[in-house]
């Protein structure tokens, strides 16, 4: 059943081909198809293709964590899909092909799959980047992407030869030290470019930042949690937290730099992807901590940063210079950036206190210090930008005039995207459950090999 | 009885209210706010000490509580009176002034729930997110402002930033510690620690929070440029009130953790972390009175000013010795509100002159006496001179640094008090005294809804200087709940070891002093008036009388001896440029770069990985 | 009833022979000077001409500022013990006779400068410049000596000298404070804020008839006062009496030194305030602290 | 020995990266890199002497190469073609905004 969340926009995108204006209006539909499929589908349900049995068939593996994820990614791609006027007629196509990769990249219970997924979910993200007619940003992306690629298809290859698979479970079972030397370093490597980590995500504010809406909308929320799913699944279920100093160091290293660089950006969209870059830092550094509760803070805050960017995203590619003509679109924007910096009251503070509570648990000090003087940087830009749009100073009237007022249904869905992070903000739950599966079900390798592989 | 927690949340709905009324009638929204502050203050009056609210809890094992101390009552009721009256001041004042007055209104209403919430907070994490909301409400306020008041709400989130951040990591290193955060029981805690360096860290921490809030030396710089350039109302909140909060968290982090009962004395009784942060107060103080003599803008003078008044009441709870201790708490109160009177009177005047510049005004007083009269007594008052309540808070902290013997703490308190007498004299001289220019021949008195709060607080700061048993009273009761020897008065006589005095009396011997003058100048012939442009001037014949006004450089001769003195803002100002600076090397060397660039990257991070692998 | 009638006392006493020694100051200037000088009575005649004249004023800030700084001063010398004549015995404050002097002080200077005289803006200026510079050695100074005998009371303080004058125990306390009382007096070489010559006698220049006679009681009540507690605080014991021929010798004393002095410049005042006295205040606090006292 | 291929090809493929200036080239580059790796793959697979992984009557069992990074590289190649193309795609995009190739010019258009 889980292979239709694949087959199914696939199927869509090739049979509407010749009808491309029109498929705009369909991606509502399959989104909203895929949702429901999911909470339909049973958890803990492994899927071998073609009938061959783990480890030597493709297994596709919906378990606590996928299953969430599934739900996160899809909500955010039907979110986007009610948004038609952001979306280019002829990325239509590509958004189904984005959410067939990316919905194979989190069921994939194999090394090379996953390889396989990445690369389409790069190749669509590099022509979802070249939207606006950033072709040069968007090469870029492509140079980058794929010397990733070709590392994380070395890493693929070095960890068959050093446990003889490339099913996650089987490799999870039979990692030893000598490949863990070599392996992890090539993932690592190969993800870095998606996870956006210093110095190899140069790719970013070019491609965040090309004016399109869709683009960062979709690759600094649906996009990076993919990845950010991967690269947990990867990293903490099949190599068991190996590796993870080096990334924590590399982390943090990310989060203060990408904050420096956001502080001296004179466009907004700019400063947002330096602000998601630096999140990603501190999303990778807090679950290097490697344990449950620091999982779930990682999951909790991302689930957070995306809410926020999603709104921040949107709203800052598609505003011109205030909000004068949309004040609504204003409040969402603020409420999205107060969450962002942690203020009490939005969804950001809660993710705060969860980080910080996880890193004195586990004796870390330098984590909080790094978090807290980063957030003091962010708060020094995303406030003045606030500021900025607020209280514009001698807008001309022409200009004025030039501003267009937003449609109700992206008003809408803004939001609603931003009174959810209120709710969040009181009622953190259902985030936290969220966060709490999937940082179960990553942990729990155990559970996932024997579910995998059977008991064996 | 009113629960306190309901109380915000009227106010967090109220802001909501507020909006919708303001957007339909500005006045009505500005009347709504006042009722409801005044309401909340009558409420505050009656809270009985120690009761108690569940809130919520957000980390298990901390109940977020509201308690009722007399420390929080205290600090509130001041809040609230001048949240209220500057409330009702803002009536008349919205009609011509933000640029967003519905906005302003809920601000203000979300500004002041946090406030209360803050006051009642029983344990760390709570206050911390009511300070939040307090700093997200003001902040808001600030870019209504003048031109800089965007770049200075910045600086203003950025440096309480700093302060509360260093408030949260002490929290969570308590929280990781011990399990809990209410307020008794840290300290409690606290007492049992081996760790001199923990407590350090702990007190030093949750005060940066106070330092960074109430203007301390090194985290001064915002008041300037943030009280300066804020809505000419919102500046009297800011440093009337806003300020205050930082105070408080001062208070606690040194009397409710009790600093010398924790640590080792110093130097005749206090300890030596005490010591560091009455040195911090002294140099506020120092920066504080000497940048105010320099400034032009009167805004940015008394901001100043509230710096070095900062510093004050940070010696005074620093010494935390019974006289101290009342003697920093009772200058919160004198600051309070002779800082809301500053502000409230330079309201008034940009409001009807729109400048705040001292040199660009004068001869106020001829059509603006009943400003004037509040600036006057604010004036006294915060210069502490007898007979307002501003001396007796300076006499407290007095006695206490001259019983304790700190006598270079007394020296630059001294210092503060003089040099007050120099800054407070220059708007004085410059706005309201001197020669009326031209332009503000057609200057009109503020209306009565903006004189009844300035004078309303008038009356109460003269008040409280010959009778200043209820705030005395709050004080012993503070005193007794935290374990200091309450200070001893009977009446209006303030006894200390040093010796006693008796307000009512100091106030008589002035009244009969001014009538003995009175007297004799009734009985001796009167004086021809003439205009004040009629004027001695060595026999020249003047042309222009805006020109015979002394107010640009009043202490030129004074400021040229420290022309060259550091500068802490241009320090940060670096900083930031240095921050800023890196970000763009950075920007530019790995994000801004040709694919060539990035394949460098990879093989030097590849390098790197394997080099430490291996 | 007492009260009153020690008050009254106070205030007389200081208002006869505040005026008697102003006139005597003048004889010995003159005589310094090789002159014959006016008669000691001179400035009780001064003053009674000056009030009964028809004066201008300029507004009510103007009469009110100049009622107010004598109110103040008035209400501030009835703190002063007069040797054994102390109109509050146990309220002396020396904190509340230093600052309530400056009620006196600030309804000068605002009376003054409402004048709208830009000459009486820049002496109030100055003036209140010399303060931040005497004001602080001369606080340094006193506290250490209230820090010695534990107690704020000028007439407790003035009584603990049983064995010796403070003046003697705290040499360099005395000096500083000596020092401080030209500054307080506006003599010579600290008159920087009337200095007739660069701005028309600073803050009086607008002043005439009635007004000028009020203030000159004023002046005379602060010289009173300066002066007294400089007596009570540094020479030992005393009755009434006594008091009065210590502070007719500080008077002539301070007259004398001032009169073959030049004036200083303003930032030199404060300068040299902040260098030499100051120093030797925090030296006397040093040695009091040490118990270093003779 | 096939190794050394490989790794000399990635070499000359950062090398290319390093030096050249033009858009294209980088892309070739880029391609190198990719055959290098593919090569290496295949390497990492053969076993010397071994037959070719074709069950056959003629082949004794067991005596195979190992057959799966070969179908790795199947994928792989298909990929990097894929990339190959939409990268060539975005060049003549390229080329049709700024007029030039050249990273430089390209820049300094940007800037404009």
């Amino acid at each position: 059943m889980s292979a239709l969340l694949i087959a199914v926009p696939l199927l869509i995108a090739f049979l509407f081909v010749p009808l491309k204006n029109k498929i705009k209006y369909i991606l509502p539909f399959v989104a909203l198809f895929s949702l429901i499929l999911i909470l339909k589908l049973p958890i803990e349900q492994v899927n071998f293709l073609g009938g061959w049995k783990a480890p030597f068939g493709i297994t596709l593996v919906l378990d606590n964590s996928s299953y969430y994820s599934l739900i996160v990614v899809n909500i955010i791609f039907f979110l986007l899909s009610l948004i038609p006027q952001i979306i280019e007629k002829d990325l239509s196509l590509i958004f189904l092909i984005l959410m067939a990769s990316i919905n194979g990249l989190i069921l994939t219970g194999d090394l090379f799959n996953s390889f396989v997924f990445l690369e389409i979910t790069s190749v669509a993200a590099y022509i979802l980047s070249s939207s606006k007619r950033n072709y040069y940003g968007a090469f870029k992306y492509l140079i980058l992407g794929s010397i990733a690629g070709a590392f994380y298809l070395l890493g693929t290859l070095y960890s068959y030869i050093g446990t003889g698979s490339l099913n996650l479970a089987d490799i999870s079972k039979n990692i030893n030290s000598e490949f863990l030397a070599v392996v992890p370093i090539l993932i690592f490597i190969g993800l870095a470019v998606e996870t956006k980590i210093f110095p190899l995500a140069g790719w970013v504010p070019d491609v965040y930042a090309s004016g399109s809406a869709l683009t960062p909308a979709i690759l600094a929320t649906g996009v990076t949690f993919s990845m950010m799913y991967l690269f947990g699944r990867i990293f903490i279920t099949v190599f068991h937290g190996e590796f993870l100093n080096v990334v924590y160091i590399f982390g943090l290293i990310t989060v203060v730099v990408a904050e420096l660089s956001a502080l001296k950006q004179d466009n907004l969209l700019r400063a947002l992807s330096f602000s998601s870059i630096a999140q990603a830092g501190l999303f990778l550094s807090v679950i290097s901590m490697n344990s449950y509760e620091s999982l779930t803070a990682g999951y909790f805050h991302l689930l957070n940063d995306i809410t926020a960017k999603f709104v921040l995203f949107i709203i800052a590619a598609s505003i011109g210079k205030s909000f004068i003509k949309n004040k609504t679109t204003g409040i969402a924007f603020s409420i999205a950036s107060f969450s962002l910096i942690g203020f009490p009251l939005f969804a950001g503070f809660r993710s705060k206190l969860l980080i910080l509570k996880t890193a004195f648990l586990n004796q870390n000090y330098i984590l909080p210090i790094i978090l807290l003087f980063a957030t003091i940087i962010e708060i020094a830009y995303v406030l003045r930008w606030n500021i900025k749009l607020w209280y514009p100073d001698n807008i001309l009237p022409q200009e004025k005039e030039k501003t267009q007022k937003l449609s109700w249904n992206v008003n809408l869905i803004l939001l609603i995207v931003a009174l959810v992070i209120i709710v969040i903000g009181f009622y953190p739950d259902i985030y936290l459950k969220i966060a709490q599966n999937i940082a179960s079900g990553l942990t729990n390798y155990r559970a996932y090999v024997t579910n995998v592989l059977g008991g064996m | 009885m009113i629960p306190i927690s309901y109380l915000v949340l009227v106010f967090l709905f109220g802001s909501v209210v507020s909006y919708l009324i303001t957007k339909a009638n500005r006045i009505v929204g500005a009347i709504f706010n006042f009722l409801l502050t005044f309401y909340a203050l009558f409420v505050l009056w009656n809270l009985e000490i120690g009761h108690t609210e569940k809130l919520f809890s957000i980390l298990e094992g901390v109940e977020n509580t509201f308690k009722v101390s007399s420390l929080g009552k205290y600090f509130s009721i001041i809040s609230l009176i001048v949240i209220s009256l500057v409330s009702f001041f803002i009536i008349e004042w919205i009609r011509k002034k933000p640029s967003r007055p519905a906005a302003f209104n809920a601000f203000v209403l979300i500004m002041s729930a946090g406030i209360i919430g803050v006051f009642f907070s029983n344990d760390l994490l709570t206050l911390y997110i009511f300070w939040e909301i307090a700093v997200l409400g003001s902040f808001l306020i600030v870019p209504m402002g003048k031109e800089d008041s965007k770049k200075a709400a910045v600086i203003y989130v950025v440096t309480s930033a700093i302060g509360s951040y260093m408030y949260l990591f002490a929290t969570f290193s308590i929280y990781n510690k011990y399990g809990i955060l209410e307020f008794d029981q840290v300290s409690r805690f606290l007492l049992n620690e081996p760790s001199n360096l923990f407590k350090w860290f702990i007190i030093l921490f949750i005060a940066s929070a106070g330092i960074a809030k109430s203007g301390i030396f090194p985290l001064h710089t915002w008041l300037r440029i943030t009280h300066g350039n804020a809505p000419d109302a919102f500046s009297a909140i800011l440093s009337g009130q806003l300020v205050k909060m930082g105070s408080y968290v001062l208070a606690i982090s040194l009397s409710v953790f009790p600093s010398t009962k924790l640590l080792a004395s110093f130097y005749s009784g206090v300890p030596l972390l005490n010591y560091i942060l009455i040195w911090l107060g002294n140099i506020s103080i120092i920066i504080g009175t000497f940048m105010a003599i320099r400034q032009n803008d009167m805004k940015q003078l008394i901001a100043y000013s509230s710096v070095a008044n900062g510093g004050y009441i940070l010696v005074g709870l620093g010494v935390m010795n019974s006289i101290g201790y009342a003697g920093g708490l009772f200058h919160v109160f004198n600051h309070a509100i002779a800082a809301a009177m500053i502000f409230l009177s330079f309201a008034a005047v940009v409001y009807r002159t729109g400048t705040t510049k001292i040199d660009e005004m004068g001869g106020l007083i001829w059509k603006m006496p009943w400003t004037f009269v509040t600036y006057l007594v604010g004036i006294i008052s915060l210069a502490g001179i007898p007979p307002t309540s501003g001396f007796i808070s300076k006499w407290m902290i007095f006695n206490a640094l001259l019983t304790k013997g700190m006598f270079v703490t007394l020296t630059i308190t001294f210092i503060g008090s003089v040099g007050s007498f120099l800054y407070v004299f220059r708007p004085l001289a410059g706005v309201f005294l001197g020669q009326l220019k031209k332009k503000h021949y057609e200057v009109k008195e503020v209306s009565p809804v903006m004189l009844i709060p300035m004078l309303v607080l008038t009356l109460l700061t003269l008040f409280i200087g010959v009778y200043p048993k209820p705030v005395l009273d709050f004080i012993v009761s503070i005193e007794n709940s935290l374990g200091i020897k309450p200070i001893e008065y009977s009446g209006t006589i303030i006894k200390t070891s040093l010796g006693q005095w008796d307000t009512l009396t100091v106030f008589t011997m002035f009244a009969v002093g001014f009538i003995i003058a009175l007297v004799l100048y009734i009985i001796f012939p009167r004086g021809k008036k003439v205009e004040l442009t009629d004027q001695y001037t060595g026999g020249e014949y003047l042309f222009n009388y805006d020109l015979y006004h002394y107010a640009t450089g009043f202490y030129r001769f004074l400021e040229r001896l420290y022309d060259k003195h550091p500068s802490f803002e241009k320090l940060y100002g670096m900083l930031v440029s240095f921050f800023k600076s890196m970000g763009e090397i950075i920007n530019e060397l790995f994000y801004k770069v040709s694919p060539s660039g990035y394949v460098f990257w990879i093989s030097i991070v590849i390098l790197i990985l394997f080099w430490v692998r291996w | 009833m007492m009260t009153i009638i020690r008050v009254a006392a106070v205030l007389l006493t200081g208002f006869f022979v505040g005026l008697t020694l102003e006139g005597v100051s003048r004889k010995i200037i003159a005589r310094i000077q090789r002159r014959y000088g006016p008669p000691w009575y001179q400035n009780f005649i001064d003053v009674f001409k000056a009030l009964s004249k028809n004066g201008i004023t300029h507004g009510w800030i103007f009469d009110f500022g100049i009622l107010m700084a004598l109110g103040g001063v008035i209400a501030t010398l009835a703190f002063v013990p007069l040797g054994d004549l102390v109109a509050f015995p146990g309220l002396d404050n020396l904190f509340i006779i230093v600052y309530l002097f400056a009620v006196g002080a600030l309804g000068m200077a605002m009376g003054m400068v409402g004048s709208g005289n830009p000459n009486s803006s820049i002496g109030v200026a100055r003036a209140l410049t010399q303060m931040l510079g005497y004001e602080i050695p001369y606080m340094i100074s006193v506290s250490a000596v209230m820090y010695y005998y534990k107690t704020a009371s000028v007439s407790e303080l003035m009584l603990s000298q049983q064995d010796s004058w403070t003046l003697l125990k705290m040499p360099l306390g005395g000096i500083v404070a000596f020092i401080s009382l030209l500054g307080m007096l506006g003599k010579k070489p600290f008159d920087t804020p009337i200095a007739p010559a660069e701005i028309a006698s600073g803050p009086m220049v607008e002043l005439s008839a009635k007004y000028m006679g009020l203030l000159m009681l004023m002046h005379t009540f602060s010289i009173f006062v300066e002066i007294g507690l400089f007596v009570d605080i540094f020479l030992g014991i005393s009755n009434y009496w006594t008091f009065l021929i210590k502070f007719t010798v500080i008077w002539i004393l301070a007259t004398l030194i001032s009169s073959v002095l030049p004036r200083f410049r303003i930032e030199q005042v404060v300068k040299f305030y902040w260098k030499v006295p100051l120093g030797l205040a925090f030296l006397q606090a040093l040695f009091v602290l040490l118990g270093w006292v003779f | 020995m096939v190794y050394y291929i490989s790794f000399i090809l990635i070499g000359i493929g950062i090398y290319g990266f390093l030096t050249q200036k033009n858009l294209f080239k980088h892309l070739i580059s880029l391609t190198i890199i990719d055959t290098a790796i593919n090569i290496f793959i295949i390497s990492l697979g053969y076993i010397s002497g071994e037959e070719a992984p074709i069950y056959s009557k003629y082949t004794p069992i067991a005596n195979f190469v190992d057959p799966l990074p070969q179908a790795l590289v199947l994928t792989a190649i298909v990929i990097g073609v894929g990339i190959l193309a939409l990268g060539v795609s975005l060049l003549i995009k390229v080329y049709e905004k700024y007029g030039t190739l050249d990273v430089e010019e390209i820049v300094a258009k940007e800037g404009k």
